[in-house]
């Protein structure tokens, strides 16, 4: 494990430390909790979110105006626990109430549900989403049904833009609802990623091999492949992705895990472009970038939003965080 | 009767082993999960030894573990665990010395609980599949090491299924052939339970 | 090698057009040239850069709205031909003068030169910038120089921003060049990189080596050492950094080479503000991310820029590019 | 006399020569600059051999080359060895054929080009380390083999010096050693000319 850290067990605080010290103006961590709030509190419906550490800029780096007012930050790939949920509910509650926006993991479930209950019994207001955009993942009565994974960023956004525009809480909720049934997302690597504190890679790769329908937690995706060229990586994704349901006018988020370079990313997306246009799809928004990552994993997302007027007008709102501006 | 000496010190030799398994439990979890429960349970028993309230009655002293290991654990295994001694120190509140009974009862309790919060059922390559055979024996009168012997048959079973809850659900069939991380955890809390009741 | 590309060879085209089709409202290729401009043509003095390709999101990236006008993207590491940046000189001159901004690299200097002269030829007036803000290298009469790395990315923000205020080309110029004699960057690696031509890294590295005193290019440092914590590998960076002039009132950019977590860079960030603090060196902003990398190297930059009220107004000016925003 | 033929055959000679051993240029490169120096010359000389404009004269021949190089290899070799090429192009405009002593005029104009354009100077770890002896040999009246030979001791040269011009020089001391890519192409080149003169 080569890491530019200096000890696993002080990575989240350090790393809290760093993006607090490096943008004042945007966050501050709440004192003696793994939490980032905005550095001015609004008068609005607030939205929380979070989860294990390891995905940045996610969640802090989206905590700001138009999008988060806290992000709690777990171990890395462990989803914090109830009582630090809790607290950043109540730094960021205005007394209108506040959206959890949950990514689909037991875990997480769970123990975001736990801060709802405790947030409730002290009379807070709070209702929840549980994003489920992985096509990867088969989707069913019987199981815990799809992940959450990078379409999140774009819950974000676009209910951040309404809580911001003042909308109540139940609308915040219906729009990221909305938002959440209409973003599919699927992923894949060709570099597994290293825990800290594990201290070796939670799979390995074979030099012509790729992992397909990976997740965001460094564990192994839903089947491995021989490696192949980007187009028709991304010729495979698309495939799953459409199946899935129908698509018109979308915006793209091609994601890279935290180890791919912006040029693969883009290789990526020009051919994903391609092959949307060919069927007739059209593209209102591209968005390419290490949004929702997985620490240094190479490999890549490609995730579509099918929009409407509604959607549109969230996604264009002005947002400004550490790492989303619009 | 088991007093609360014997309490204290079955959670006192839980977190010794987990000390010792915790590599071995993440190792686990890395071929169908995320790679942390060990560390995950091990940064909670850590917890759980330093806020252990030695002077207090047993269902305090369950209460704090559950609650330590909620805010200490995270992931899966904070909620479940947490929640399972939280309910089991509700059912023991008050109490210095406790009749196998009654220990069952709160074991009942504790089962509700994970059941509740994750709600799983048992086949589902979870903590269940090892902790509720093991409940089973204890409750038709058999002896702590048949109820260890159920919850190792209970991992091995495990290895069979397909996991349908949890994070080792997402590999689909790649998920058989692997035992669950969570049932060999509440496996190694059953054998300090039997080790104690020699 | 292991890349999300189709072939080695087509890897900038693809990448050019992948960016072309993403941000159409930002930049347009330019029809047969590796070539990125403005959507709009601004009336203006205009900045072009670039260089070899592999520094994504530089510098295609930072075209836009108060940084550059065109952006030249050479083969990977390769800087680009004459004929190339004559195309973007032409392509960008609205009549009131082209700034070059080069990174100090022999082949950059030279073709940026000769293009120049071809533009000259044509009577449009051109000057040039050379940036060299490598401390890892020293500066003497007999070399070329210290190397162009992540600082650029500060000049074409700050001389940007005046140029796009409407200042002429010989203010731009000054202005570019006092930040260029203001900042200083220090970089190391903990992995290196692969052009994908090459197939094979520019350097190996033990699992307990680093690679200090790093370029852009994937090539080799100027030292090798164990390697350390975060907090020691800051500590010596900043050392050289401030070994070679006086702070007092900076800004500071802390660069991913492209693989590096954002995890690990805001890990270094929090022990460079402690240091600065400690020094009483005041922090007026901090920059944090991939900005200039060398493809998917994992390690970091640190650079310093010492400001003025000048260099603050221009820092702080509104900036709208695919990669930059503020 | 050189003719025009000659001057051709080199230039493919070139080319050939390169196409051969353009991972060998870049191992190079690898070693002391940024691995590209043999891709760069490949793509150079490949797009030389599709541009090549035979039917005119030997001036507008080596001037194509030149500004095909310019275009077409970018890094530091591209203005280079463009610059040279068209300097002996200008030089020798309209020839059909040339003598030895134009030939080293050209190669004179050419030295300069590479000097004027890079500011470098023999001794600097450069193309001009090989070049520049090289040449010496051939105007104090060497044969071609000599000329090369002076080339190739050049090359050893470079390995004991550091690097003051180009990528290779940010490394200082650890440059020492190894042999300098520019001057190993070019070495190559002046072998093309060496075998065409047999
Ligand atoms: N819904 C559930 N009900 C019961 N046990 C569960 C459930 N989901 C997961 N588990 C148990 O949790 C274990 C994983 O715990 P851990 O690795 O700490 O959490 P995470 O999956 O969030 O990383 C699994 O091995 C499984 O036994
Ligand atoms: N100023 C200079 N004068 C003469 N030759 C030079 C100069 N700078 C570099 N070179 C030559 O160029 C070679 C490197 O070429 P190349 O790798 O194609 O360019 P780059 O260094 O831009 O990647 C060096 O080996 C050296 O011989
Ligand atoms: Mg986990
Ligand atoms: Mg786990
Ligand atoms: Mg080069
Ligand atoms: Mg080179």
């Amino acid at each position: 494990m080569k890491k530019l850290i200096n000890n696993p067990e002080h990575v989240v605080d350090e790393m809290l430390n760093g993006i607090a010290k490096a943008h004042p103006e945007y966050v501050k961590r709440l004192e003696g909790f793994e939490i980032l709030v905005r550095a001015n509190k609004a008068d609005k419906v607030a939205l929380v979110s979070g989860g294990g550490s390891g995905h940045e800029p996610s969640h802090g780096g989206l905590v700001g105006t138009g999008m988060l007012d806290g992000a709690v930050a777990g171990a890395v790939f462990t989803s914090p626990t109830p009582d630090q949920v809790f607290e950043a509910i109540k730094a960021v509650d205005a007394g209108k109430g506040v959206l959890l926006v949950i990514k689909n993991y037991t875990g997480d479930v769970m123990n975001f549900e736990m801060a709802a209950e405790m947030a409730e019994a002290e009379g807070i207001k709070v209702d929840k989403v549980v994003v489920n955009d992985d096509v990867a993942v088969k989707d069913s009565l019987w199981t815990v049904g799809r992940r959450g994974v990078a379409g999140t960023v774009l819950v974000h956004k676009i209910a951040g833009a309404y809580a911001e525009a003042g909308a109540e809480l139940s609308e915040v909720k219906r729009i990221a609802e909305k938002v959440i049934a209409n973003v599919r997302t699927m992923g894949m690597a060709i570099e597994p990623c290293t825990v800290p504190a594990a201290g070796k890679p939670g799979f390995d790769l074979k030099d012509d091999e790729m992992e397909m329908g990976i997740g965001i937690h460094g564990e192994p995706g839903t089947y491995r492949a021989p490696l192949k060229t980007a187009n028709e990586i991304a010729d495979e994704m698309l495939g799953k992705i459409l199946a899935d349901r129908e698509f018109k006018d979308v915006a793209v988020l091609v994601n890279g895990f935290g180890g791919t370079p912006v040029m693969e990313l883009y290789v990526v997306n020009n051919h994903v472009n391609d092959v949307l246009a060919s069927k007739g799809i059209k593209v209102y928004k591209t968005i390419v970038g290490n949004y929702m990552t997985s620490i240094e994993m190479q490999g890549c997302s490609i995730t579509l939003l099918e929009l409407d007027d509604e959607l549109k007008k969230g996604l264009n709102a002005k947002a400004d965080t550490i790492a989303f501006r619009c | 009767m088991i007093t609360k000496a014997t309490v204290i010190a079955v959670i006192k030799d839980i977190a010794a082993r987990i000390d010792k398994d915790w590599q071995y439990l993440t190792e686990l979890d890395q071929v169908i999960g995320d790679g942390d429960h060990g560390i995950n349970m091990h940064r909670g028993f850590t917890a759980v030894l330093q806020k252990l309230p030695e002077d207090r009655d047993i269902g305090a002293i369950l209460k704090s573990v559950g609650m330590t290991l909620v805010s200490t654990v995270g992931g899966a295994a904070g909620p479940l665990y947490g929640t399972a001694f939280m309910k089991m120190g509700v059912k023991l509140a008050g109490k210095e010395e406790i009749t196998r009974e009654e220990l069952l009862e709160a074991f009942d309790e504790a089962v509700a609980g994970i059941k509740q919060r994750g709600h799983a059922v048992r086949g589902e390559k979870t903590i269940l599949d090892a902790l509720e055979p093991a409940l089973d024996v204890l409750k038709a009168g058999g002896s702590w090491d048949e109820a260890v012997k159920a919850a190792e048959d209970g991992i091995e079973y495990t290895k069979t299924i397909i996991a349908t809850k949890g994070r080792a659900s997402y590999l689909g069939e790649r998920s058989i052939g692997h035992q669950d991380p969570g049932a060999t955890s509440v496996t190694l809390m059953l054998k300090a339970c039997a080790d104690a009741a020699k």
